[in-house]
């Protein structure tokens, strides 16, 4: 048993979602990034929240992919037996901005994702309520976030 | 194009808003100006809550006077042409009792909370701060003021009762500072009300805020004279 | 001569110029000490001693201020209140002997007198609560209102203990009957019950729940402006006045005390000392909720209260037996 | 529906600062609290795509001005990660200090307000002017009362002065009796543990949930903390406890944050007492390579976390702020169901919300 955790939840991942993984990797102690498909991001969240304990949401980054017509999501998962953060990577086409919802399983995804929905304009299906949050009730401007989004300065 | 954009929108909200705040500039207070600048005013989305009557909305349902009929915020008492002792006392009794209202629109905050606090004890000059706005005349406005909280300050200066003052504080108040370039920060809090004193600094200390008290005292005591 | 005698002790001493200084230094007094508590200054550069005239700065400023009526409050109730408000807070005194001479009003029976129009109060704030239409000024009256079920049993029933100790509801013959040993001493559980649903009564913390500024603003005064709500700020001081003379008579000896001063001086003293205290304790206690005041007033202040009575109709009887 | 009262609470309200809630009340109880943000929205996270990575320290530094130091922390370990630079020993205990001077004054200044929630005034002033104390030792090293810049990536920006030992010890010395008082004066008082006992309570299987994080997790039980996670800084160095306490009420959430301010005492000792000597800083690279990068820093208010995304340039593509108050504050509208309106803001300020730091 030399192998750590993070080596372990790789094993794990690889055996049980073989083909819908694109990369994964440790980057240091504590660290594990995953990158995978759109579609199979809930059912990789699931896995990892029943087997390994990753109940909790603590982030979530969009941005536009530097290269391709694409946004890329980065949930951030914390295992808290485990002690490990988990980044989930997917990337999302721009012309349809759509991805499966993680705040029916996840609680904590809830307000990460309304903003990023408010700020990036990706819209999460099977959220409740993404209504505003952080901007003000007459935005009309678009998605600040957004690289197509130009500051007046 | 995003600059065309920018710029309806900055208009749309001149006109929603900042209606006459451009000419209210250089005027001075008790020179009868009518500071009821709410009128067109609306919140809409959906996360708005159904107005309730806690303080009246908007410029048609403005609380009545009770001095001044036509709506005019000025008092008789000011009217009234009292002998000069008598304006002195009122004066006196106006700068050395500023009751400044409870309102954090940004990070200034912490140093207002300094500022009451015993090392710099702003109660030595009868600045005393009060939780409801009805009863302040010191709208000190902390930092920065965002698109959607500048409605709600206008709607706070607007329920302040007559003789009122306004402190900006902190560089993003003056100009917009740190965020100078920002999609939500109103740049100077000058665009949507009169400002008597202005503050200078990010966070400015203290003290620099107790010199912005003493000045605003000097401006109430010449005010008269002019 | 009576007439002229009645006049000058309603308007003068001890009637509205007494109170008025009185309650001026007091507010002076809260000031300056709760900032001591505080580790601050408090009001020090306006007035050439110690802020002394910060409280006139801050009614002038306040007869200067612009009055508003909200628009869909009653108009003239609203403006009405803040002057019955004073008014109310101000009749109890009328019934206080300062001395056995300055009395205004003689009665056989001034102690209900003063209950009763010491607790008219809470009503006057829950009224103006309602008037004013706003939701805050609503819950503030409203809790008005249920702090009077509160305290008002076991104040009353701590006060029979004083009757009973000097059979009598007149207040003059109450304080003379302490010449000789207060009534705190005799009583002194009556005393702390008196003392806790009296805060109660005057609002102070740590039951000023009706003004809870934390929950609901300035509570039934949040609408006020200008001179209305100075009016409310000089009837708040003005009834913790009175209630802390009232205390020093009922229970503290009224004028009684060593003749090294006039009795009027000692009966002033004596309520600075209480007001001293009550000002102490703002200083040091967060403030109740609502449902923890009821607990404390039914389920403990009430027994205790009884439980007074029967120790004083006790002590009474043996008082009588070796005729003391 | 007709039966309840919709009461408005800020952005102008005597307690809740920067942010509204819009409450339904049944009588005193809360049937349903909604939180809207978003009154600070400075859109820091745009600005920062368009400043070079060092203008971006005093941009991150607003986020939570009263916690600036373990703020930039965060961000300038991201920086660090994402340029592979390896910092300096004495720079990283120097940042220790310093991010423990940091949480002190964020939990004195959280102690003020948790007074005045109460209704106690005398609680505003105490810990502000114990608070001044600590601004000094800060002023004394960075030169500024409460937004410092003073971390850059590869170090920290100057050394500690001749005195700052001797003043520190002497600060500590008297803030360690001070944290005495403060327990016997508030937290053994009767009535405030009347007030703050089993009310706002918040389980340990629920704050998992919700991702309540920071001091506010701890209260409920949860043993979760970033300096020992993950040690960054000069953290694997030192020894020190994470308090745990498992009543998950407003009350030992206020005590996790008095024992806390114990630690970081017992910390700064530590960490002067084996400051080594060396170089303060380090050179670092013009541009940020084409990575990410993500750091977590435990600020006062809980973890801290910074996204870094390079792009080649000296501006960060994208910087993701993700801070312990969003997340305790999306996790307050299940803890004032049921609650009483005379509780909202002890349950509110137990929680530690910055509401710039929720908005940033």
């Amino acid at each position: 048993m030399s192998s750590t955790i993070e080596d372990e939840i790789v094993r794990d991942v690889l055996q049980r979602h073989q083909g819908l993984v694109k990369r994964i990797e440790t980057k240091r102690r504590g660290r594990v990034s995953i990158e995978a498909e759109k579609d199979y991001i809930v059912e990789i969240a699931l896995y990892l929240r029943d087997k390994r304990d990753f109940s909790q949401v603590v982030s979530a980054t969009s941005f536009d992919a530097p290269d391709g017509d694409s946004y890329a999501v980065v949930y951030c998962l914390w295992s808290l037996s485990h002690r490990v953060l988990l980044a989930l990577k997917t990337s999302i086409p721009k012309e349809i901005p759509r991805l499966r919802s993680l705040t029916p399983f996840f609680e904590s995804a809830n307000w990460h994702e309304r903003e990023t929905h408010e700020m990036m304009g990706i819209q999460f299906e099977g959220h409740l309520d993404l209504g505003r949050l952080l901007l003000p009730e007459d935005w009309t401007e678009g998605f600040p976030l957004r690289k197509t989004f130009r500051l007046q300065g | 194009m995003r600059r065309n954009s920018y710029r309806r929108r900055t208009h749309a909200i001149w006109h929603s808003i900042l209606s006459i705040c451009d000419f209210l500039h250089h005027l001075r207070r008790l020179h009868n100006v009518h500071t009821d600048l709410c009128n067109g005013f609306h919140l809409s989305g959906e996360s708005t809550p159904p107005s309730d009557n806690c303080f009246p909305r908007g410029g048609g349902r403005r609380g009545s006077m009770l001095v001044a009929i036509d709506g005019r915020s000025t008092m008789t008492i000011n009217r009234v042409k009292c002998m000069a002792p008598v304006r002195k006392l009122l004066d006196w009794g106006r700068l050395s009792s500023l009751w400044p209202v409870h309102i954090a629109t940004g990070c200034c905050s912490p140093e207002e909370m300094a500022l009451v606090s015993p090392r710099y004890d702003v109660e030595r000059f009868g600045v005393l701060p009060l939780p409801s706005l009805r009863q302040c005349d010191l709208l000190i406005v902390l930092g920065l003021v965002t698109h959607k909280m500048a409605k709600r300050l206008k709607l706070i200066y607007e329920q302040m009762p007559e003789p009122k003052y306004v402190m900006a504080v902190g560089a993003c108040a003056v100009s917009g500072g740190l965020f100078w370039d920002s999609y939500s920060v109103v740049k100077g809090i000058d665009k949507v009300l009169p400002v008597d004193v202005y503050v200078p600094g990010c966070p400015p200390r203290p003290e620099a805020f107790i010199q912005g008290i003493r000045l605003l005292q000097q401006k109430i005591r010449r005010e008269r004279k002019n | 001569m009576d007439l002229f005698n009645l006049l000058v002790k309603v308007a003068v001493f001890p009637g509205a110029a007494f109170i008025s200084t009185y309650t001026y230094f007091v507010i002076w007094l809260e000031r300056k000490l709760l900032a001591r508590v505080m580790l601050r200054i408090g009001p020090l550069h306006v007035g050439k001693y110690a802020g002394i005239l910060q409280v006139m700065a801050d009614f002038i400023k306040l007869l200067g201020k612009e009055t508003i009526v909200p628009s869909n409050a009653d108009r003239a109730l609203f403006m009405a209140m803040p002057i019955i408000a004073v008014g109310i807070a101000s009749l109890p005194l009328a019934a206080i002997p300062l001395d056995e001479y300055w009395v205004i009003f003689r009665s056989d029976y001034s102690l209900l007198y003063i209950l009763g129009v010491f607790s008219l109060y809470p009503i006057v704030a829950a009224l103006t609560g309602w008037i004013s239409n706003n939701k805050y000024s609503f819950i503030g009256g409203l809790r008005a209102a249920y702090q009077l079920v509160g305290y008002e049993v076991p104040m009353h029933f701590s006060l029979a203990s004083v009757a009973i100790l000097s059979s009598s509801l007149n207040i003059v013959e109450i304080i003379k009957k302490q010449s000789n040993v207060w009534f705190v001493f005799l009583a002194p559980l009556s005393c702390l019950i008196y003392f806790i649903s009296s805060l109660a009564e005057q609002e102070r913390t740590p039951f000023d729940i009706p003004e809870a500024e934390q929950e609901i603003v300035l509570g039934w005064m949040t609408e006020y402006t200008g001179m209305s709500f100075g009016l409310f700020y000089l009837a708040y001081y003005v009834r913790l006045c009175i209630g802390s003379l009232l205390i020093t008579a009922l229970f503290l000896g009224g004028w009684y005390g060593p003749p090294i001063m006039p009795p009027f001086a000692w009966f002033l003293v004596k309520s600075a000392a209480v007001i001293v205290f009550i000002i102490l304790i703002r200083g040091a206690f967060p403030r109740v909720r609502m449902d923890q005041l009821l607990n404390i007033a039914w389920r403990i202040l009430t027994p205790l209260a009884i439980i007074s009575i029967l120790a004083t109709m006790a002590l009474q009887a043996v008082i009588g037996t070796i005729g003391w | 529906m007709s039966s309840l009262l919709r009461v408005n609470w800020g952005p102008q309200h005597p307690i809740t600062g920067h942010l509204r809630f819009i409450l339904d009340l049944d009588g005193d109880i809360v049937v349903n609290a909604i939180p809207e943000i978003g009154y600070t929205h400075r859109g820091i996270e745009k600005l920062a795509e368009n400043r070079n990575y060092l203008q971006v320290v005093p941009l991150v530094e607003r986020v939570c001005n009263i916690d600036s130091f373990n703020v930039s922390l965060g961000y300038v370990m991201a920086v660090e990660e994402l340029m592979g630079v390896k910092v300096p020993e004495r720079a990283q205990f120097i940042r220790t200090i310093m991010a423990e001077l940091g949480r002190i004054m964020s939990h004195l200044y959280w102690f003020a307000i948790f007074g005045v929630a109460a209704g106690l005034f005398t609680l505003i002033m105490w810990p502000i002017a114990d608070r001044e104390l600590f601004i000094d030792l800060a002023e004394m090293v960075v030169g500024s009362r409460v937004t410092y810049s003073y971390f850059t990536p590869g170090g920290v920006f100057a050394d500690l002065p001749d005195e700052f030992d001797k003043r520190a010890a002497k600060t500590l010395a008297y803030f360690e009796r001070r944290i005495g008082e403060y327990e016997v004066i508030f937290l053994h008082n009767k009535l405030y543990q009347l007030r703050t006992m089993h009310v706002g309570v918040l389980d340990s299987r629920k704050a998992i949930e919700l991702a309540v994080a920071g001091p506010s997790a701890r209260g409920s039980g949860i043993r979760m903390d970033v300096r020992s996670d993950e040690p960054y800084a000069a953290y694997d160095q030192l020894d020190f406890e994470v308090p745990v306490e498992d009543s998950g009420d407003a009350c030992a959430r206020a005590k996790i944050r008095l024992r806390e301010m114990k630690e970081s005492v017992l910390l700064v000792r530590q960490a002067l007492n084996k400051l080594p000597e060396g170089p303060i800083r380090v050179r670092v690279p013009p541009i940020l390579p084409r990575e990410d990068a993500y750091s977590r820093v435990e600020c006062g208010r809980g973890e801290f976390g910074i996204h870094v995304v390079g792009q080649g340039s000296d501006r960060p593509y994208r910087l993701k702020i993700s801070t312990p108050s969003f997340r305790n504050m999306s996790a307050l509208p299940h803890m004032l169901k049921g609650a009483r309106l005379a509780d909202l803001p002890i349950i509110y300020h137990s929680m530690d919300i910055w509401p710039l730091d929720v908005d940033r």
